[in-house]
């Protein structure tokens, strides 16, 4: 019946069924056992992983990819479409979700403890609901799985007592207006097209351009979409709730929910809008790319006010979505190319700096700066991979995000902005103080037991701190994903030629 | 910051309302929301599928990959309420309280003491117990059976009628709410554990998405009911009212106990003692 | 539908949302939700909508107030606004 | 006069629509209290259901289920004889995201409340503010 | 000309880069451990030295990586120049290693592997700049070496070597982030390539204003080459153990930024374009001005680092004012002065080190009398100190030769008078160190006692160079004709 042809055909909806399965099969059979969890959960990621490569395959080989659900033809069933710009990413966010997960068994086991079922089950929820929300080719569809996505990650982020709720229940607020004037806008959408699949959508919105309700359901949509990544001025949220919540959920949920949120933007942008009209018809170009320019000095800046190691993390975030924004809107081939080209570097790259972040506070206890004192001794290959991500997010070759870098600050100077560009090199700035300030205390100051015991320098023949690492399955995903970072580089003119190419120019012409 | 946001919806209410007069008239049958979509629908939901309630056919078949994970959206809220609020340590309290039933007597057993468990005539109570109404005790428990019958025909007849598997799962859901509101929480937990709970809610999504992958293992696309036909002999358009039945009742069942769930969690702040 | 019944009943659900908000009592402020929320419903099945009214009857006026007063009942009733 | 009634009738419900988000928006801007800001929160999404069943209606046209289903094939169905269903499943499922939003949101407020014994967001700040304001929330103290 | 294709320059990259794992594995046998420091660094050389008679047949070597960016490729390949570079350095590298080896032991320095590692990856990053066949490879490599360089410089893991670290990323990485990366950016937009070519690329694709905006921005961008006011960093950075500051600071990394701005003039902006922008002069007077002033400034240096480090930044800029000069013998001085310095400077730093290691020394004043106790040290800075200051008989003459006649074909007095002037000024802040060390009363003199020389690994790779700096005088051809043959390449076309 299934033969191997067979299973191919259906890869799409293998993405999204498998993990929803496992996550079903995971709240079951963990009232039974407690053992299974994990290599079911690691299984489907696996699993899920394999399907977008294999889609990847598929899409680069053969083109779009239309998979029809219940056999109904669009615009009156669901599609999934897949075309190079998702099929990219599903890749990218299958990775990280796997690899996060991969090496998340002993921390989740000791954040957790009873309820690590529930977690797992949560956790391969959010990924199908990003998945799902990577591959559709419907508008409802999109906000039905943001849904999914956000409330498994509301929950996973007011995990902890105190603070981490309150940044949880903000989440929530934020979350949901959002999500809802997403809806609201494809409601408008709705209202004067009649249509909900996205293609076509497209097709019918040239038609109608006098109308102001596409630019009401246009600033709604971006509207929504921009809360959800958090751009600024609305990313108030963002920070405490990645900073509060348990490392193994700020590293899945930090690299992938704005990179996610941000493919939605160029989605809705280019394909349901047109980029037509979304460049050329309203002139919201300029303000938005200075919008993206003061998220990125504001995310810096603040990110250096920053005692904790997280939440410094979580302010460059901020700016980097800045980056993505700000790239996409200077409506460039080179600028958006390296817009998307950041999102897969970016989820990469905050994984690896959030997982080591995660692997230095499960052995500290703590996630101040002040912690990371003597840590280049304890820990050092999990700090070799903190400096492998932190140079890829400051932007030095041979690491990805010198790349996309690259792509951005061409098309700062291509679009004339040099705004955007002068804010970027900023960043970058910053963020070589940012990590070098952090790598100065784990590298020059000795380790003490409690951190925050002040003590001076430390002796030329200190060799009383030992090494200890941490557990093995954190330590290979992170180096694992290290390692990617520099994979990722040299191979991101490939990327962007085979790949990325074939989106852009087809749109921007 | 605050009048800040308060400027801004007022500005945004200001945009909202100039925009309105482009909408389309409230009512319009040829507004292209009515026009381009929907008549295919409302014309064909009756051949594709043989169910008379439009909306039915088009939430269980022709957006069924929604519903799946509307579906998911409610499980992930039940799981959620639980990761979040429940207590698992088992820590002994100090004292338990215990009711004879016959008599009405509170009994404090302090820690260390023989529990009269395996009697049949005492009942664990809390301490923030209240005492429950007796008229309401009796009319919940005559009323709660009839609601969990509607329930069950709202489930099965929203093929031809206003309902469904949400409708009926919210109904059977409540019920159970019911009973537990009148009665104690841990008089329905014995009833309907807090396992059974969350088995059945991931059996009731398990079922929806079984029977897409199912359509997947019949040879044709995921959700694709008309595929089912290949098995008992049925012709691809009953097959299709069949499949939307199958998964109303996964619907159906998730819900009920996500409801439930979400509820044992709520109402006993993760504790699952007395509830309201 | 009747525009003029229509439109006494949208008054009633403003009503209820503005009392539900600022009624100085949560436990009050979940009932009054509960009211919009069955405001609600006869407005949509008035317009038609008799299965959207139906789950709205059922979610909203029925379950999410009891989980309001359930989160009610097990936190405080006491607000400042 | 009969211009402006036309325009009205033809927009009211559009109009209701704004007046609830603004209200919910409100609500979850001005209002301190966590669970008040819930309930603006639900009203918000009701408003965009309350939207969206507006674009189903229409006028003259009954409920969005086939009469004389069996056996009388050959009736001839016309789509404007019936109310858009489209936005109806569209809203079922806009419900059901909203109430289970709603259950996550009112077990976050909880945990809040038994974390600072409060709903009173400003009362909270002042209670963080008054606990070590840089502590670290450990993962092992789950209420 | 011919090209050829072979990955012998990739091998001359990975050799020292290969060894890190061996290095790291055997960190708990020195022995082995630094049996694999010196089989890399031999490695490399021989490589190196296998491509010279194809260099100097006029072949060139390439080598294709991979299209990191459409368009823009990881590139190797080897020319005069970069050969001419490559090989002072591959080589010096086997010297410093036979150095290290005995300074570190001799004073039981901590954490010798990364030491070692990390030195064997700044070297592969420098042979990388050496044979980077376009601006992007050049940066790339130039990053790594920044990176790599830092744990050396801030070795001792102390205050004063914290500041220093600091001192040095923020010069180093912020220039070469905040004005080299837009520079090449802006340089790719506008010509759609950035391969160095022999007439520049930029010629006729940027206006004469962005060009001498350009220009500033890599003169001042690649920071390692200490263009005052750029410079603070490099006697910041005299905190590293003498080995490091020996190689990095007079080698490899300060090389690698002249060689960087060389490969911008020569390779990027074409010497031609530059001739007619007239902007020779302005590159002149920035480098005459740094040479004047640190030369100044070294005079007042107590500290013998120091005092080095400054008359590094002096002679780091006579490169750039040779190249500058845009005359072909003010270029091939330049290009000679690369290789020349490298051997001056680097006995310099050994001789410092093996003070240190012998005395414990570390200022000038501290100095009187100490040839009687280290004789054959001071006679090697003595032949340093001749071959910096451009004296017979010693190589650096043969540079300083080209340069003053580099500025009397450029027609350009003032910088001849600079170079005279500057001469004047090395002499004075070097041959009083030597004259005091031998020529004292046995009253003044701070060291008594008979002669007792540092270790034998200290003592033998400053004797070695010493030599070197003499034999290059008599035998200057290797250089000499490679860098001919890269004014050749320019020029001729």
């Amino acid at each position: 019946m299934a033969s191997l042809e067979g299973v191919t055909q259906h890869l799409p909806a293998i993405i999204v069924a498998v993990p929803l399965l496992a996550a079903l099969a995971v709240t079951a059979l963990w009232w039974f056992s407690n053992k299974l969890c994990y290599p079911l959960s690691v299984g489907a990621g696996l699993i899920a992983l394999a399907a977008s490569a294999g889609l990847f395959q598929q899409v680069l080989s053969y083109g779009v990819v239309e998979y029809r659900l219940g056999g109904w033809p669009p615009p009156w069933g669901i599609v999934f479409r897949v075309d190079h710009l998702n099929s990219l990413i599903l890749v990218a966010v299958a990775l990280v979700s796997f690899l996060n997960l991969a090496g998340s068994r002993v921390a989740a086991e000791k954040e957790f403890q009873e309820k690590v079922g529930a977690f797992y089950a949560l956790y391969l929820l959010f990924t199908t609901g990003l998945f799902g929300i990577l591959i559709t080719g419907d508008a409802f569809n999109l906000y039905v799985l943001l849904e999914i996505a956000s409330l498994t990650g509301y929950a996973l982020i007011g995990i902890g007592s105190g603070r981490a709720s309150l940044s949880g229940l903000n989440y929530v607020f934020m979350g949901t207006i959002g999500a809802t004037l997403y809806l609201f806008g494809v409601g408008c959408l709705y209202v004067i097209t009649g249509s909900l699949n996205m293609v076509d959508i497209g097709a019918i919105l040239p038609n109608l351009w006098p109308s102001k309700v596409i630019v009401l359901a246009f600033l709604l949509c971006l509207g929504g979409l921009f809360v959800k990544m958090a751009l600024f001025p609305l990313h108030g949220w963002l920070p405490n709730a990645y900073t509060y919540s348990p490392s193994v959920v700020s590293s899945l949920v930090a690299p992938l929910t704005t990179k996610v949120m941000i493919y939605a933007m160029v989605r809705v942008t280019l394909t349901i809008f047109t980029f037509d009209f979304a460049f050329n018809k309203i002139s919201l170009q300029v303000p938005l790319v200075w919008l993206a320019v003061l998220a990125i000095i504001v995310g810096s800046l603040m990110a250096l006010s920053q005692q904790r190691l997280k939440k410094m993390l979580a302010f460059i975030v901020v700016a980097e979505v800045g980056y993505m924004v700000g790239g996409f809107w200077l409506g460039n081939r080179a600028g958006m190319s390296g817009a998307v080209l950041h999102i897969i570097n970016d989820a990469l790259m905050t994984l690896c700096v959030f997982m080591a972040a995660g692997a230095l506070s499960f052995r500290t206890g703590d996630d101040r700066l002040t912690s990371l004192k003597g840590m280049f001794r304890k820990m050092p290959l999990t700090m070799g991979a903190m400096v492998l991500g932190g140079l890829s997010l400051i932007g030095v070759p041979p690491t990805c995000g010198f790349f996309s870098k690259w792509y951005l600050i061409s098309g700062g100077i291509e679009a004339g902005h040099y705004g955007f560009v002068a804010a970027l090199i900023i960043s970058s700035l910053v963020n070589i103080v940012l990590f070098f300030r952090c790598f100065e205390i784990a590298y020059f100051e000795p380790f003490s037991g409690s951190a925050g015991h002040q003590s001076g320098p430390m002796e030329p023949d200190d060799r009383s701190s030992t090494v200890v690492e941490a557990p093995a399955d954190m330590l290979i995903t992170l180096l694992t994903a290290a390692v990617l970072l520099i994979v990722l580089g040299i191979f991101s003119g490939q990327i962007v030629t085979r790949v990325i190419h074939q989106v852009i120019p087809a749109l921007t012409g | 910051m605050k009048r800040l946001g308060l400027i801004a919806i007022m500005v945004f209410g200001g945009l909202l309302f100039s925009i309105s007069f482009e909408l389309p008239d409230l009512g319009d049958a040829r507004s292209p929301a009515s026009t381009h979509v929907s008549p295919y629908y409302i014309e064909q939901a009756i051949h594709d599928t043989s169910v008379p309630n439009v909306v039915t056919a088009i939430l269980a078949d022709y957006r069924g990959y929604d519903t799946l994970f509307e579906t998911a959206v409610i499980f992930s809220a039940g799981l959620a309420c639980f990761f979040l609020l429940r207590i698992t340590d088992r820590k002994a309290p100090k004292a338990r309280f215990y009711r004879h039933l016959a008599t009405g007597l509170t009994l404090r057993v302090e820690k260390g003491g023989r529990l009269p468990e395996d009697t049949k005539e005492f009942e664990r109570i809390d301490s923030a117990w209240v005492p429950s109404d007796v008229i309401i005790n009796m009319t919940c428990r005559l009323v709660v059976p009839f609601i969990q019958l509607f329930a069950l025909y709202v489930i099965a007849h929203g093929h031809h009628s206003p309902g469904g598997g949400f409708q009926g799962g919210v109904i059977f859901g409540a019920a159970i709410i019911l009973y537990a509101i009148s009665n104690n929480l841990r008089r329905t937990l014995r009833r309907t554990s807090e396992r059974t709970s969350a088995l059945l809610g991931s059996g009731g999504v398990i079922i929806y998405l079984g029977t897409g992958l199912l359509c997947i293992l019949l040879g044709a696309g995921f959700l694709n009911y008309s595929s089912l036909s290949l098995v008992p002999g049925l012709d691809p358009v009953s097959a299709r009212s069949y499949g939307i039945l199958i998964v109303e009742i996964g619907v159906g069942i998730a819900v009920t106990a996500v409801m439930v769930w979400i509820y044992y969690n709520l109402a006993s702040a993760g504790k699952l003692d007395e509830g309201l | 539908m009747i525009w003029q019944l229509d439109l006494i009943i949208l008054l009633m659900v403003v009503i209820c949302g503005i009392s539900a908000i600022s009624i100085r009592d949560l436990l009050g402020s979940a009932i009054m939700f509960g009211a919009y929320s069955f405001m609600m419903c006869l407005l949509w099945s008035i317009m038609g909508a008799v299965d959207v009214s139906f789950t709205e009857a059922s979610v909203g006026a029925g379950v999410s107030t009891v989980f309001f007063v359930a989160a009610v009942f097990r936190t405080t009733r006491r607000t400042r606004d | 006069m009969e211009a402006i009634t036309t325009l009205i009738i033809a927009k009211y419900n559009y109009w209701a629509v704004i007046l609830l988000i603004v209200i919910g928006l409100y609500a979850m801007i001005a209002k301190k209290n966590l669970v008040k800001k819930i309930i603006g929160m639900n009203i918000f999404q009701t408003a965009i259901i309350l939207f969206y069943v507006s674009i189903g209606a229409k006028r003259g046209a009954t409920l969005p289920i086939i009469v004389h289903a069996h056996g009388d094939a050959a009736h001839a169905i016309h789509a404007a004889d019936y109310i858009n269903p489209l936005p109806h499943v569209l809203m079922l499922t806009a419900i059901v995201v909203s109430v289970a939003t709603l259950g996550v949101a009112l077990a976050l407020a909880m945990k809040i409340y038994f974390h600072y014994g409060t709903l009173e967001e400003d009362e909270i700040q002042k209670k963080i503010m008054d606990r070590e304001p840089d502590k670290v929330a450990t993962s092992g103290e789950h209420l | 000309m011919e090209t050829i294709d072979s990955i012998r320059p990739l091998i001359a990259i990975l050799a020292s880069l290969l060894v890190i794992p061996l290095i790291m594995v055997s960190r708990k046998a020195p022995n082995l451990r630094e049996m694999w420091t010196l089989a890399g660094a031999g490695l490399k050389f021989l490589t190196i030295v296998s491509m010279l008679p194809l260099v100097l047949a006029g072949t060139r070597i390439e080598c294709t990586l991979v299209e990191v960016l459409p368009g823009y490729g990881l590139e190797l390949r080897v020319d005069a120049l970069g050969m001419l570079f490559a090989l002072v350095s591959s080589f010096l590298w086997i010297v410093t290693s036979v150095y290290s080896i005995g300074y570190m032991r001799s004073l039981d320095e901590h954490d010798q592997t990364r030491y070692f590692s990390f030195f064997a990856l700044s070297l592969s990053a420098t042979v990388g700049v050496a044979f980077s066949a376009n601006l992007l490879t050049l940066y790339l490599f130039y990053e790594m070496l920044t990176l790599s360089t830092y744990p050396l410089v801030t070795h001792h893991q102390d205050r004063e070597a914290r500041s220093a670290g600091r001192k040095y990323l923020f010069f180093i990485l912020g220039t070469s982030i905040g004005m080299i990366l837009p520079a090449m950016l802006y340089i790719a937009l506008k010509t759609g390539t950035l391969e160095f070519a022999s007439q520049g690329i930029v010629k006729g694709r940027i206006s004469p204003q962005a060009t001498t905006l350009l220009v500033l921005l890599f003169v001042f961008g690649f920071a390692k080459a200490a263009v005052m006011p750029f410079h603070a960093w490099l006697p910041a950075a005299m905190v590293a153990p003498t080995p490091v500051s020996a190689l990095l600071h007079a080698v490899a990394v300060v090389k690698v930024g002249v060689f960087s701005i060389v490969r911008m003039i020569t390779g990027i902006f074409g010497t031609g374009w530059l001739a007619e922008l007239q902007l020779s002069t302005l590159v002149c007077t920035l480098a005459a001005l740094t040479i004047v002033i640190s030369s100044l400034i070294a005079l007042s240096q107590d500290g013998l680092k120091r005092r080095l480090a400054f008359s590094t930044i002096g002679q780091l800029s006579y490169i750039v004012l040779g190249v500058a000069l845009l005359s072909k013998s003010g270029m091939v001085g330049g290009m000679l002065h690369i290789g020349m310095h490298a051997f001056g400077k680097i006995t310099l730093f050994f001789c410092a080190g093996a003070i240190f290691v012998a005395t414990g020394v570390t200022n000038v004043s501290q100095m009187v009398g100490i040839g009687r106790r280290l004789p054959l040290t001071m006679s090697a800075f003595f032949i340093g100190a001749l071959s910096v200051i451009g004296l017979p008989p010693c190589g650096g003459f043969i540079s300083k030769w080209h340069l003053v006649i580099g500025t009397v074909e450029a027609n350009q007095y003032l910088m001849l008078g600079v170079l005279l002037v500057s001469s004047l000024l090395n002499a004075a802040y070097f041959l009083p160190i030597v004259y005091r060390a031998f020529f004292c009363t046995p009253a003044e003199s701070m060291f008594p006692g008979p002669a007792a020389e540092a270790p034998t690994w200290c003592l033998v790779p400053p004797l070695l160079t010493a030599g070197l700096s003499i034999i290059l005088f008599i035998y200057p051809q290797p250089f000499l004709r490679l860098a001919r043959l890269a004014i050749q390449a320019i020029s001729g076309g």
